[in-house]
């Protein structure tokens, strides 16, 4: 039996036994090449499901929002699975809420070519699943830093960079949107009093935008590519997140999404953690 | 400590016409604010590029405070608290360092200059410390020309 | 009116000469995008791309504009923005050009009318392209567009090979063009033919008068609930729509000086419908979800006589989500026509999450 | 007086950090203290240290806050320059006499300003509190963080008493507090209770000539040296040696200067002296990195709790030498200054060169007590230490006067404040009828409310004398002010702080109907709380009050740029301005009290606690999991010092269960604590009549009092023969409760060794116990048998404190102590049900083979069993060897980071009967402040929640200190959670909010929305 064909049959089971009211997976789009969440609460409904390199979106991103409902099957590969156990830290969902149902992902391809994201995953696998579908894949070796380069670069050229990248945003907040970690009441960027962040598009206001929305990312962004792949402007909003899970890992040797009881890194602290930065 | 004596103010500005900082200063009002004072009570002198914002404790500076400062037109930014094992609410300064472990590292990998925002421990007993804190954070922001980067210049 | 044959080197001297007087914009490729982006030689554009990343709405309708400027210790002594300089845009596809005409009837219509809209729009030359391989997101012919369509434009370009037909459309249009030499009947055949082919590659057909008729009752139907789940109301669709207008408005304030802003609205956002009381009629993502459906094909049939969906595609190529507004609205053709009963339990509007 | 006859009021002697605690805590609990202090500041020795171990906390930052507190408590009179002449009267209602000296110095004009600090013309005086390291004049203050923070004149020295010249301080001052014509003056106060908490002096080097401090200048006492490590200190901080100024390279601390020698009849162990030769040898790696200390010691005495590891820290990673041998002498080098150490090492006598060397001076009771124990008729022990009782060592031989701190015998800062807290309940038990009585009540006028009004600031600008107008040009600061937006009066003073503006002030605000107010002066950290009166007073809420430094931050730190310094000061008042402009009236939080207190616990410590409390006038609830009282204590036959426990347990368990407000619940499990200081309620289970019975208990304190357990051994044969014993059950044989499987009389020898189980991978702290107790049975066999030889095999011997004379004792009786090195451990093979020891003796240079009757192991207390359910419980921590972890190691000893939970006993870590007894009183003294309360009133300036925003991301939780902010369903219908915060315990500190990434927290008082508009405003 194919994947896809277990996939479909255990979908069917659990819905039929009423073990869960809901699966969220995928189905094709009307697009050839893409595929879009499915979302099937009856047995004849899972008929259309699949799993490839066309599902993309983060799928742990739904779950805040149908957890009510009861318990919800969701299919996961490495990086949602990553998003499930930030989600369990921060008691958004609760484990018992969730049926997981594993998938290893062999990358997720945008317009034929592998995700930015997927070229450098280190966890293709699921890390918390209550089941398998279909063989684990063979974890990747580990890939060459992705920032290497842009970190070689001057202080004024990478700033330059950046603030020529950001220049695009038109602060729809797709990032955010699609973002898992993102589920607050009320965004940062739009409150008031104090009203840290303007509503302009100028370089100042969309770089305070978006290195705030880094900070918040830090110890908890899973390097899923959500945001990369959901911005409408091609920003390249993953090098920010990429380099705080990137600080997070060196300095506090922490890395997002792996341990549901630890507490998330900026939650936390060590003594000797290294303060060469203080005077 | 023999106090210093007060010289009678001469109207010589030192380095008038010289490019003067405007540097934020967040100070823990346990140790680094005391310190201050503590500086200021020993009559120890440094520049007047400073101006402290009293917070209760490092752990209060958000990164937000930092970042809206060099926004606004800061030059520079100093956040200032009790050495590790001295904070007055027993954690706060070890929870921050992560935090500001993170935006140091952000804002150098986003191209702010290094030196533009500083952290630093300072305790009560370290008037000394603190003017030099002081100093060095004016020198290497004086260095670094006026911010630019994050600046808002003007309304749209 | 007369249409008019240029070659490349003609338009490219007619770019160089409207740049002297103006500003011009263009697609200029940007990775693997276009985006619109001014020029000074024609050189610089690339007019290969079906559609550029945003619309150009946004040179008529900026996603950030200053209104007027104060100081804050005198606050009656507000001063409007400058006059915006003309400009011409060159290479908008026949959708995006609809899509501004729809926008006209909102901002430049009858009664009220938007000072800040109209002062662009009367300085704005609307140069268009005609498409020749539409892409699998367009589908303007089943909205009422074409490829060829020549609404909103003052002059539309169709590429023959090697040379541009030229179609004033205004007066404005006609000026800009009068001194090139008139299209051949060929050149008019191979205009038409390239038209009837990118036509023809565009299959989607929607019934817009009986899905208004259908949306017109279907305010509370469960079917809102199943489709809009997989959509998180990042409102990406709206602000690359052609038609979306909704704005928010701002005061920036440093030092003495402050600025009326405007910038882009989302009814996607939580915070769009928000009222002050803290009531919030559109607080469920289902709702959000509906008022983008039903604004684009009901609620401006009502306001402005037509639905505001142009068929350019770009809500379909940036979801991230991978919804298809062409998949919605036959979901929803079929589901209203059946009224189907055994509505899911989950497709319950009321579904909390504020966002 | 009242009709119990007893005065509410207790007179403390002794202005040091015991004094101050006592101090504090009495005010805290309802009686009105009065702080004598012979000195002009209170600080006493902690002022003087530069850090403190095993934390390093930086001494004066944990200090300043208690004695700034202890300034300003409305219940606590200052009297400094004061000494006791006498007493009279009965416990319960004592007439003190007092001398206060002039001071010259009137402290109700004095501003603190300093001014005339720097126009003394004697200049060249040895500044005592440096250690004379530095300079000061006949007008000094005694540091510049003291309390009260004015200067005295010594009259010694003063030209004005000498030769009546001069005056220049009084010219100086333009608020005129000088006063040469002040008199000494005879006071006398009635007090229903006296502490003395009169401290010790560091040992006279005189007992040392041969070490040479006052000839060599480049040997300096420990104390000398602290100061030179202070950055307040003479050389700010830099490692420095007299001689030349020059860094030094080499440095040699000497132990037991004037302890641990009976040659100078100074037979006991001075406690601290080895943590903080190794404490100044790490700080000094840390100001300078090349030096190498080396410390000279007899034993390493790292006894208390995490203090093994900070000695291994010191060797391992900053690179510490220790080196046990003791320095014969001491010589210069006339040439560079440099000191040769002889001393006996291996291989025989050495010698070795210096650049500078510390001696780790023991302590000695301050000689002039010896006239105020006569003056107050208590007695002494041999040493000149107050005679106390062993099983509360707060108590003098004269009823009515207790002791506390290291007055009563050398200890370290942890115990001195616990003995501080201990001493104010046991003041608290004489005169439990009269708290509250002489308690200071201040009348407030009605609160305004300016809630809806339009923001009406008034701003003050200080000219403190010349201090901020000789170089800011306040004038000018002030019409600045006047032109921000929503300034409706500004003006100037002289002294804002003097009496006569305060009367202004409050005028200002009416006249002008001002809703906030802004002081642009001094540090707010001083004087905030004053002017914060003030306005309260004027009827405006304290917190629409804002204060900006022009002072410490601007004319005294930039004296030679009055442009730039008056522009800073205006950005700083339009900073404040800003500020002020959305400051909200906070509201006082008042929460009710249970006036009982849990006790956990029911062993010595437990019960001495729950006595201790009722005697307070608490109902107590004692529970103990074992079905009777007593704890380890029960095991126990006799203290080293000879205390018959076994009849002191029992007349203690007597008290307690016929104590008419102690109730006891034996053999009961404590199932579940909810709440929060003030209101706890905790659920217990018990067994009754087979039934298992559940009960719910409120009361507003908890003291853990849980003990610990004595460890089984696993090693050395334990288990293989019946002759190899834990010192517990050799204790029991001693006692009679167990059979010996050789009688004690018949036994050739026995060997103890030490350190077992203890100070290792696994356990790597000491426990404390041991080695007395090896010491107590080696004595006692000795009684019995005196023909037994005795071998007790130990790596280092921690008879500390008092307990040093019985270990000389017990060498004197022919007890062998060798030591080993934990790389070359004894050796014990069981042969025909015999153990057989093999130990090297690093004296003989060979192994020491043994075959005693009995091996006795020392094993030393593990942590309770269950100790991390009930921490859980508590929201308390445990520490890495699973004891309690108190809120501060040094200050808060008895308390935990969460309010209204204390702790006592071995549970804390292993101690003495008498430390536990000790601890136990200062928890029932610590929990009284909590108790005594009809309502507690949480801090205005605490975090507050916006339910609406907040994402229950449990984010917060983990982030504060106090456990004060949980999330929870907030709404039942919606099962809506947000993070909520308990006002009682939160501190505002604000780690929560500054991490809120949904920006639902904030601290009031320094609300995010006031800190953009002080920002904005700058840089406007």
């Amino acid at each position: 039996m194919s994947r896809e064909e277990q996939l479909r049959k255990r979908a069917k089971e659990l819905l039929a036994k009423k073990e869960v009211v809901m699966v969220i997976c995928y189905r094709a789009g009307k697009r050839p090449g893409t595929a879009t969440p499915a979302f099937v609460t009856r047995p004849d409904g899972a008929d259309s499901l699949v799993f490839d390199d066309r599902c993309g979106m983060n799928l742990a991103a739904y779950l805040p929002r149908v957890k009510h409902l009861g318990r919800i099957a969701v299919v996961a590969k490495g990086c949602d699975s990553r998003s499930l156990v930030t989600l369990l830290k921060e008691k958004q969902v609760t484990r018992d809420q969730l049926l997981i149902l594993g998938v290893g992902c062999e990358g997720v391809k945008e317009k034929g070519k592998l995700s930015d994201a997927c070229a450098t995953c280190a966890y293709p696998n699921p890390v918390i699943c209550d089941e398998m579908i279909g063989e684990k894949v063979t974890e990747p070796p580990p890939a060459p830093d992705p920032l290497a380069d842009f970190e070689k670069l001057t202080p004024d050229e990478r700033w330059q960079v950046l603030a020529d990248d950001v220049s695009r945003c038109i602060r729809c907040y797709a990032c955010r949107q699609v973002c898992p970690n993102c589920y607050c009441p009320t965004c940062f960027v739009d409150t008031n009093s104090p009203q840290w962040v303007g509503k302009t598009t100028a370089e100042s206001d969309n770089m305070m935008f978006h290195l705030m929305r880094a900070m918040h990312m830090a110890g908890r962004c899973v390097e899923c590519g959500s945001c990369s792949r959901g911005c409408p402007m091609g920003i390249d909003l993953m090098r920010f997140n990429r380099k705080v899970a990137k600080i997070v890992k060196e300095r506090f040797g922490a890395t997002a999404g792996l341990v549901p009881d630890e507490p998330p890194a900026l939650a936390a602290f060590d003594p000797g953690d290294k303060q060469e930065f203080i005077q | 400590m023999d106090e210093s004596p007060v010289t009678e103010a001469v109207a010589t500005d030192s380095t008038a016409g010289a490019f003067e900082p405007k540097i934020v200063a967040f100070l823990c009002n346990w140790c680094s604010y005391a310190g201050a004072d503590l500086a200021g009570i020993s009559r120890i002198q440094y520049p007047p590029s400073i101006r402290v914002i009293r917070v209760p404790c490092s752990g209060r500076v958000d990164p937000f405070f930092i970042l809206k400062a060099l926004q606004n037109g800061a030059d520079g930014v100093l956040v200032s608290g009790c050495h590790p094992g001295d904070c007055h609410y027993l954690t706060g300064n070890y929870v921050a360092r992560r935090r500001f472990a993170v935006l140091n590292d952000l804002l150098e990998f986003a191209g702010i200059d290094p030196g533009r925002v500083s952290f630093s421990w300072v305790s009560a007993a370290e008037g000394e410390r603190f003017a030099e804190v002081v100093r060095d954070v004016t020198e290497k922001v004086r260095q670094l020309g006026p911010n630019k980067k994050l600046l808002k210049e003007e309304v749209a | 009116m007369k249409a008019f044959i240029l070659s490349a080197e003609e338009l490219g001297r007619l770019v160089t000469e409207w740049a002297k007087s103006g500003a011009v914009y263009a697609p200029v490729k940007v990775k693997d995008w276009s985006e619109f982006r001014r020029i000074s030689s024609l050189a610089e554009a690339d007019l290969t791309r079906v559609n550029t990343k945003l619309s150009a709405r946004s040179l008529l309708f900026p996603q950030c504009e200053t209104m007027f400027r104060f100081e804050t210790s005198h606050p009656d002594k507000a001063q409007l923005a400058a006059e915006p300089v003309p400009q011409v845009i060159l290479g908008v596809r026949p959708c995006d050009a609809a899509g501004i005409a729809v926008l006209d009837k909102f901002f430049a219509g009858q009664g009220e009318t938007d000072t800040f809209y109209r002062r662009r729009r009367d300085k704005t030359i609307l140069v268009g392209l005609a498409c020749q391989v539409p892409d699998d997101t367009c589908f303007c012919t089943a909205v009422g567009g074409s490829p060829a369509g020549t609404r909103g434009l003052d002059l539309l370009l169709t590429d023959i090979g090697g040379h541009y037909v030229a179609e004033p459309l205004t007066e404005r249009g006609e000026a800009a063009v009068k001194d090139m030499n008139e299209a051949a009947a060929a050149d008019l055949a191979k205009k038409d033919e390239l038209a009837s082919k990118a036509t023809a590659a565009m299959a989607e057909r929607i019934d817009t008068r009986k899905l208004k008729e259908l949306l017109d009752t279907a305010d509370t139907n469960p079917v809102w609930g199943e489709l809009s789940l997989p959509c998180v109301n990042c409102g990406a669709c709206t602000f690359v729509c052609p038609t979306c207008h909704c704005f928010d408005i701002t005061d920036e304030t440093r030092k003495d000086k402050g600025a009326r802003i405007r910038v882009w609205d989302t009814c996607q956002s939580c915070m769009y419908s928000q009222h002050a009381s803290g009531h919030n009629p559109r607080l469920a993502p289902a709702a959000r979800f509906r008022n983008r459906t039903m604004d684009k094909f009901r609620y401006t049939v009502d306001q402005v006589g037509e639905v505001s969906c142009v068929g350019c595609g770009r809500c379909i190529r940036e979801c991230p989500a991978g919804i298809d507004i062409r998949e919605t609205v036959e979901r929803l053709m079929l589901a209203l026509g059946e009224q189907s009963a055994d509505a899911m339990q989950t497709a319950d509007c009321k579904m909390q999450k504020a966002k | 007086m009242s009709d119990s006859g007893k005065v509410g009021a207790v007179l403390v002697v002794g202005g040091g950090i015991g004094g101050v605690q006592t101090a504090l805590d009495l005010g805290d609990s309802g009686y009105k203290v009065y702080l004598v202090e012979r000195a002009s500041a209170i600080g006493g020795v902690m002022a003087m240290l530069d850090k403190t171990f095993p934390t390093n906390d930086c001494s004066m930052c944990i200090l300043s806050p208690k004695l700034v507190a202890a300034g300003r408590h409305e219940n606590i009179e200052l009297m400094t320059q004061t000494e006791v002449l006498g007493v009279s009267g009965e416990p319960g209602n004592l007439k003190v006499r007092l001398k206060r000296y002039a001071r010259s110095v009137d402290l109700a004009k004095c501003t603190g300003c300093g001014d005339c600090l720097t126009k003394c013309p004697v200049r060249d005086l040895p500044n005592e509190f440096e250690g004379g390291l530095s300079k000061r004049r006949a007008i000094y203050r005694m540091y510049a963080q003291a309390v009260p923070n004015a200067p005295t004149i010594d009259r010694t020295q003063c030209l004005k008493f000498t030769r009546d010249k001069c005056g220049a301080c009084q010219k100086s001052c333009k608020a005129g507090a000088i006063d040469y014509t002040q008199q000494d003056e005879e006071i006398e106060v009635e007090v229903g209770s006296i502490v003395v908490a009169a401290g010790s002096k560091i040992a006279p080097t005189g007992l040392r000539p041969e070490y040479g401090h006052g000839r060599y200048p480049n040997v300096v006492t420990s104390l000398e040296y602290e100061r030179i490590l202070s950055a307040s200190g003479p050389y700010s901080g830099h490692v420095k040696r007299p001689s030349d100024g020059k860094e030094p390279k080499r440095i040699a601390w000497l132990q037991c200067v004037g302890s641990r020698d009976d040659s100078v009849e100074r037979g006991y162990c001075s406690a601290m002296c080895c943590m903080y030769a190794v404490k100044e040898a790490v700080i000094t790696k840390e100001h300078a990195k090349h030096v190498e200390p080396a410390v000279f010691y007899m034993d390493m005495r790292s006894y208390g709790k995490d203090f093994d590891k900070y000695v291994e820290r010191a060797e391992q990673q900053y690179g510490v030498r220790l080196v046990r041998a003791r320095v014969a002498e001491v010589r210069e080098d006339p040439e560079t200054k440099n000191l040769v150490l002889r001393f006996a090492g291996d291989g025989g006598q050495r010698s070795q060169e210096f650049d500078m060397v510390v001696l780790s001076c023991g302590f000695v009771p301050p000689p002039e007590l010896i006239e105020l124990s006569k003056r107050l008729d208590f007695e002494l022990d041999k040493y000149g230490f107050a005679a106390t009782d062993q099983w509360g060592p707060i108590a003098t031989t004269r009823d009515g006067v207790s002791v506390a701190g290291s007055f009563a015998q050398p200890m370290a800062i942890p115990e001195a404040v616990t003995g501080a807290s201990g001493a104010a309940a046991a003041a608290e038990e004489v005169l439990a009828a009269e708290r509250g009585k002489l308690a200071a009540v201040k009348e407030v006028p009605a609160e305004t409310d300016v809630r809806g009004e339009a923001p009406r600031i008034g701003v003050f600008v200080c000219h403190c004398g010349i201090n901020i107008g000789g170089v800011v040009r306040v004038p000018e600061v002030t019409e600045y002010a006047r032109s921000l937006p929503h300034v409706v009066f500004a003006e100037e003073n002289l002294y804002s702080c003097s009496g006569d503006t305060q009367e202004k002030i409050k005028d200002r605000i009416r006249e002008h109907r001002l809703n906030r107010v802004v002081v642009a002066s001094c540090s707010p950290r001083t004087h905030e709380p004053l002017f914060q009166a003030t306005v309260t007073e004027a009827g405006l809420n304290p917190h629409l009050f804002a204060m900006t430094n022009i002072r410490d931050q601007c004319s005294w730190v930039h004296m030679k740029e009055p442009d730039k310094a008056t522009e800073k000061s205006k950005d700083l008042v339009k900073m404040a301005v800003a500020r002020a402009l959305r400051l909200k009236p906070l509201p006082k939080v008042k929460l009710p009290v249970t006036k009982a207190g849990l006790v956990v616990g029911g062993g010595v410590a437990g019960m001495t606690s729950a006595l201790a409390l009722a005697g307070e006038g608490f109902d107590v609830f004692l529970v103990e999991q074992e079905k009777t009282l007593g704890g380890n204590a029960r095991t126990i036959a006799t203290t080293v010092e000879g205390d018959d426990v076994k009849a002191r347990l029992e007349e203690l368990v007597g008290k307690v269960t016929s104590h008419p407000r102690i109730k006891v619940y034996s053999g009961a499990r404590i199932k579940a604590i909810d709440g929060f200081v003030g209101n706890f309620q905790t659920t217990l289970q018990r067994e009754e009549r087979g039934e298992r019975r559940e009960e719910s208990l409120k009361h507003g304190a908890v003291v853990v009092a849980t003990g610990a357990q004595y460890r089984t051994p696993t090693e050395y044969g334990y288990g293989q023969s019946d002759r190899v014993l834990s010192q517990k059950e050799l204790e029991e044989i001693l006692s009679g409760s167990r059979q010996s499987p050789v009688a004690i009389r018949q036994s050739q020898s026995i060997v103890m060794i030490q350190c077992v189980g203890s100070r290792d991978e696994e356990r790597p702290y000491c426990s404390r116990i041991c080695c007395a107790e090896a010491v107590k049975n080696g004595l006692k066999v000795k009684e019995v048998n005196p023909d037994a030889d005795i071998y007790v095999l130990y790596r280092d011997i921690r008879t500390y404190g008092l307990r040093e004379e019985y270990y000389r004792q017990a060498r004197q009786k022919g007890v062998v102590f060798i030591r080993y090195s934990p790389e070359q451990k004894p050796e014990v093979r069981i042969e025909d049900g015999k153990p057989l020891v093999s130990v090297f003796d690093p004296i003989l240079g060979q192994p020491v083979e043994l075959s005693p009757d009995l091996l006795v192991l020392s094993s030393g207390l593990v942590p309770q069993a269950g100790s991390d359910e009930l921490a859980k419980m508590l929201k308390v921590p445990l520490n890495a060897d699973g004891f309690f972890l108190e809120a501060h190691m040094k200050l808060r000893p008895v308390d935990f980071a969460t309010e209204g939970v204390f702790m006592a006993g071995l549970c804390h870590f292993p101690k003495f009967i008498d430390e536990a007894a000790a601890q136990a009183k200062a928890a029932a003294g610590r929990a009284a402040t909590i108790l005594s309360r009809d309502t507690l009133e949480a801090e205005a300036t605490v975090a507050s929640v916006n339910p609406d925003r907040c994402s229950a991301c449990h984010m917060c939780e983990g982030l504060c200190a106090y456990r004060a902010i949980e999330v929870k369903t907030i709404n039942e219908r919606t099962g809506k959670q947000a993070a909520v915060v308990n006002e009682a315990l939160c501190k505002g500190c604000g780690a929560c909010a500054a991490n809120c990434r949904s920006l639902a927290i904030d601290i009031r008082g320094f609300q995010a929305e006031n800190i953009s508009r002080e920002i904005a405003a700058l840089l406007d």
